[in-house]
């Protein structure tokens, strides 16, 4: 096992990770950028150390300096959270060749999946489903023009290196075409320095939903049900469930079993998500992995009965997982919203500062994961999230009900929030009957 | 009606008291005076700041449960976290780690230090080696004067903005 | 009332204090002075102190979903609680309910009041009835002067403590 | 169903009812002493009325007050938490006079499970095994000496109307019988207005193992699983869990069925509890039955997942209970803390004050029902609880692990707390292997 763990990530989801390592008697090292002197990452770790300047670049993205805490401190590993470093093969490469564990998949599996068009075929020759398109990248406007025609407009021109909603772009009719994927692969080259491009049908009307798998070094790979993620804005997730509202049991475990084999399809080893389209008509298809823990992952543990990062830990440490698909088992409704200091009546707009009061709710079926306290800064160089709020209840109605309990109840003075926002669609009745799409806060404006 | 010079000397009386309000009510006029609690309550804000100064004090907002349950038995833990720098005194200049690494005050084990106190530097006067990733990096000194005091030791564990010298200028 | 002179030379008083506030209420003017605390924080006891004193905050402490979800079709909430009882003038007495109940100011619907502004009181004078448990308790004036306002209306629910009458003694 | 409900109490319970509330969309009427103006409860509630100065007796215990403001607001239903007003059969009486609907119990159960040895009485008709001793009240020292001998010594001479670990006293041998029956006696007038007194074989290694039940209006009664309260200080719960580290499948079902004859017996209706002597030889023994609400409530509630005062609400206004005994399904391991605001370095004294800083614990597994907040001032005059702190695990071992975890994290700084105690607790290596009973903290002073 373990002895020590490096935190290479702040906020809420190096708290996480903390938590997780202290309850298994692991020692945690936290790494901090200037900015983040009096984070709570920072008090909570067994010791913490100062990396570099504000900027993530020469602070959570600067390998030497992480890498260099890691040797000098003598840890077995490093967890990486999400964001940062997570899906960096090279960070995983570096570590690996340093002999210390990086908790996350091998740098095969990430380079797979990172690679877009790559991991749109890896998938296809494990039989997942995936959205008609190229089947890699496409070379010229020529040919994107003849694979638009084939599988019909509208269609969605993707850069390989893309991911997380960046560097897509939907193009309605042929007209526009030529210049679109010249636009495209521009963009590509300037924002991810890889023009490739490759070309999908776009499902207009479709939900976000993903399956979160565990798997071990032992050969032994599970999926843990379903996360609807459909509600976003401009491509980010603002609220998550489990389970999706209107999956049939059917469909659960057909989407389930695609996971698994995609995951098994890159050896896969640690806690990684598969994000499917779920076409409105029943049908699904590969969107993305994410190799890596997810800001959702409380969702699925709450319904499940699963730590997600103990898992992950214990995985990466060679044990084998700790229960088999047949001990999975949903148990009612869990919600989570992401409280980020912004303003909603403002059109999102960031609002660091200072936290002057701050009290999170509590009671029944309520749980806060967050990095906030009372006095903190929020600064304004990193993600505006304060806190995930997460509720379970036996149902979906009864946890919508305790989500707007808990929202009323959540005190946070000093920063705005999105908090009103949550509170507005938890009251709207298509979100209540669960008839949402991704353009749904597009479509229905709050 | 109370005057502007009464209502000074009223701050200023409470100001030295004890007490933390004061006010006074009349038929034309209220008058409210607050103090902030003076020591009792240490403000988050404070507390949390008061975390960082101290090395060594960044784990212990929180207590951990290990260190609750056995306070000596921790394995000599690392120097701690550089706090902020220490205020700056006018002429003297403090030299800071600019990477995390390892401190090195000499070119190999049994060379001499580059520096020690009484030494005169000038900007480019290599200082110390900082170590990281097998890499020797030579901080210069950056300034001109004379070094009076070595923050840091050999062979230690230095953070990103850690003082490491001190240099009277001149 | 103040000049400009005068509040330019009270922020310069409080900012040198330690004072927090400074608050002056005149016939034609109102003037408040606020300092964040020590580092721009405002200490929990503040805040949490600060939720009491106006009437009817109480309960906006924490936004209640319902408050924030429809703010105007909350269904005629009865009177706030009573704050905390105001400060004391010299010669001013406030006759507060010694219990919960209905206030009304007359033995029955078509009786004149017991006491108006003007009406003398002495300690036994009988100022009005809190019913309560179909019980009506005659509550005396306990004081002896002049009623000059009635704070409580006719068939309204008062609280324990609440403010009923003001009394100018003598 | 009920439109507005007026909670009888202050504290966490009046907070946890007030959430209930929330969540069935019911509006909540707070009451207040002079001294909880700043509390949470009354924040947090629709309406709060000040119903007295600050002595219980004539605010929390004064039933006239109460209900002169339940009529005057309009309530459907009062809600009366536990202590106070909770098993006032008056109370409850006076609540019907006035059409006003008591949560919990009839006035006949009430006076039934308070009274002893009217308790006992009905137990043993209902065929719930109860503890060696007499048949109903001890008419004197003869009849006193005359049982002590037949059951055999130590015995405990017990007042009919105590409760809660009041008006005990244990005898070890005959030489000592007579003395401590007549100071038992007048014990019981001065303290309880009562001098009835019964006796019971004392069984000194026991556990405190308790059942919950839920009935509803039509007949239905089932049982939750049990809870252990086996550590305790004098007589006072300190940590509850769930399940009993030591009982078996089979003890669980005979036990829950024992616990639903009892709750049959008296025709009762809402959420109570049936605590139990469990001697270490597996053996048990009805101890009495608390007809309202109890604080170790959570722990059955994170184990099986149903919202004990939500069930309790929806019982008293007349609907079935949502769950039929043959889905009650215990899942993982649930473990309570109560924080309270007492030095444990100094024989647990009461340290009331300000709370000056305030960060609960959060992240998987953990749950906090508290009144308090930064800045608010525990006041002298009521019980010391600040917080009651409930984890959820798969398994025990973890469960203790996270405790550990999140008492390590909870930050209250302006008075002392048990936190430390609860932390010494969670390492003893009796108390992880569940080597636990009654007089536990008694013979291993931590």
């Amino acid at each position: 096992m373990f002895n020590r763990i490096l935190v290479a990530n702040r906020g809420e989801i190096a708290v996480r990770i903390i938590r997780a390592c202290r309850e298994l008697g692991i020692e945690t090292v936290a790494v901090y950028s200037e900015a983040d002197r009096d984070a709570l990452h920072v008090q909570l770790a067994d010791e913490a150390y100062c990396i570099g300047p504000t900027p993530s670049k020469q602070s959570y993205l600067h390998i030497p300096s992480i890498i260099t805490v890691a040797a000098l401190t003598g840890v077995d590993a490093i967890h990486p959270g999400y964001g940062f470093l997570a899906e960096n093969s090279d960070f995983a490469d570096v570590c690996e060749a340093c002999g210390i564990t990086f908790i996350g998949p091998s740098p095969r599996a990430i380079e797979t999946m990172g690679d877009k068009s790559a991991a749109r075929a890896a998938m296809r020759r494990a039989g997942v489903p995936t959205v008609p398109g190229s089947d890699g990248l496409v070379a010229d406007a020529n040919e994107a023009e003849r694979i638009a025609e084939e599988i019909g407009y509208p269609v969605l021109i993707k850069a390989t290196a893309g991911g997380g909603g960046k560097g897509i772009r939907v193009v309605h009719d042929r007209a526009s075409l030529r210049q679109a994927f010249a636009t495209a692969q521009h963009e590509a080259e300037t924002a991810f320095g890889n023009p490739g491009v490759y070309i999908e049908k776009y499902i207009e009307r479709m939900r976000h939903v993903e399956i979160q798998i565990l798997a071990d070094r032992h050969g032994n790979v599970i999926h843990l049900g379903e996360r609807d993620c459909s509600v976003q804005r401009r491509l980010q997730k603002l609220v998550e469930e489990a389970p999706c509202p209107v999956l049939s049991e059917e469909t659960r475990r057909r989407m389930g079993e695609a996971a698994v084999a995609a995951a098994r399809a890159v050896d896969y080893v640690g806690a990684g998500t598969v994000e499917f389209i779920y076409s409105l008509d029943g049908s699904f298809y590969f969107m993305e992995m994410n190799t890596r823990i997810q800001v959702e992952h409380p969702v699925t543990e709450w319904v499940t009965g699963v730590d997600l990062v103990r898992e992950q830990i214990l995985a990466a440490a060679g044990y084998p997982l700790s229960i088999r698909q047949e001990d999975v088992v949903l148990r009612g409704h869990a919600i989570e919203c992401r409280i980020n200091a912004e303003d909603p009546d403002r059109n999102f707009m960031p609002c660091p500062g200072q936290i002057t009061e701050y009290l999170p709710p509590g009671g029944i079926g309520v749980r806060v994961d967050s990095a906030a306290y009372p006095g903190y800064v929020v600064p304004p160089y990193y993600d505006s999230m304060i806190a995930k709020l997460i509720v379970w209840a036996p149902d979906r109605q009864q946890a919508i009900q305790r989500m707007l309990r808990a929202l009323g109840e959540f005190r946070i003075e000093g920063v705005k929030t999105t908090i009103p926002f949550h509170m507005k669609l938890m009251q709207n009745e298509r979100f209540q009957r669960g008839e949402v799409t991704t353009r749904f806060l597009e479509e229905h404006p709050l | 009606m109370l005057k502007i010079d009464d209502i000074r000397d009223l701050i200023r009386l409470l100001d030295e008291s004890s007490l933390t309000e004061l006010r006074i009510e009349t038929e034309d006029m209220k008058l409210c005076l607050k103090k902030a609690l003076t020591a009792p309550v240490t403000p988050p804000a404070a507390a949390a700041a008061a975390v960082a100064p101290p090395p060594a004090a960044a784990a212990s907002f929180l207590p951990s449960p290990e260190a609750a349950a056995a306070p000596a038995a921790d394995p000599a833990p690392p120097a701690g976290p550089a706090g902020p720098a220490p205020v700056q005194e006018a002429n003297i200049h403090t030299i800071t780690s600019p990477m995390v690494g390892t401190f090195y005050r000499a070119p190999s084990p049994d060379a001499p230090p580059y520096v020690d106190v009484g030494s005169r530097v000038t900007e480019k006067t290599v200082v110390c080696i900082v170590e990281a990733m097998k890499l020797m990096n030579e901080i210069e000194a950056e300034c001109r004067g004379e070094i009076i005091e070595v923050l840091a030791e050999n062979g230690q564990l230095v953070e990103y903005g850690q003082p490491l010298f001190r240099v009277r200028l001149g």
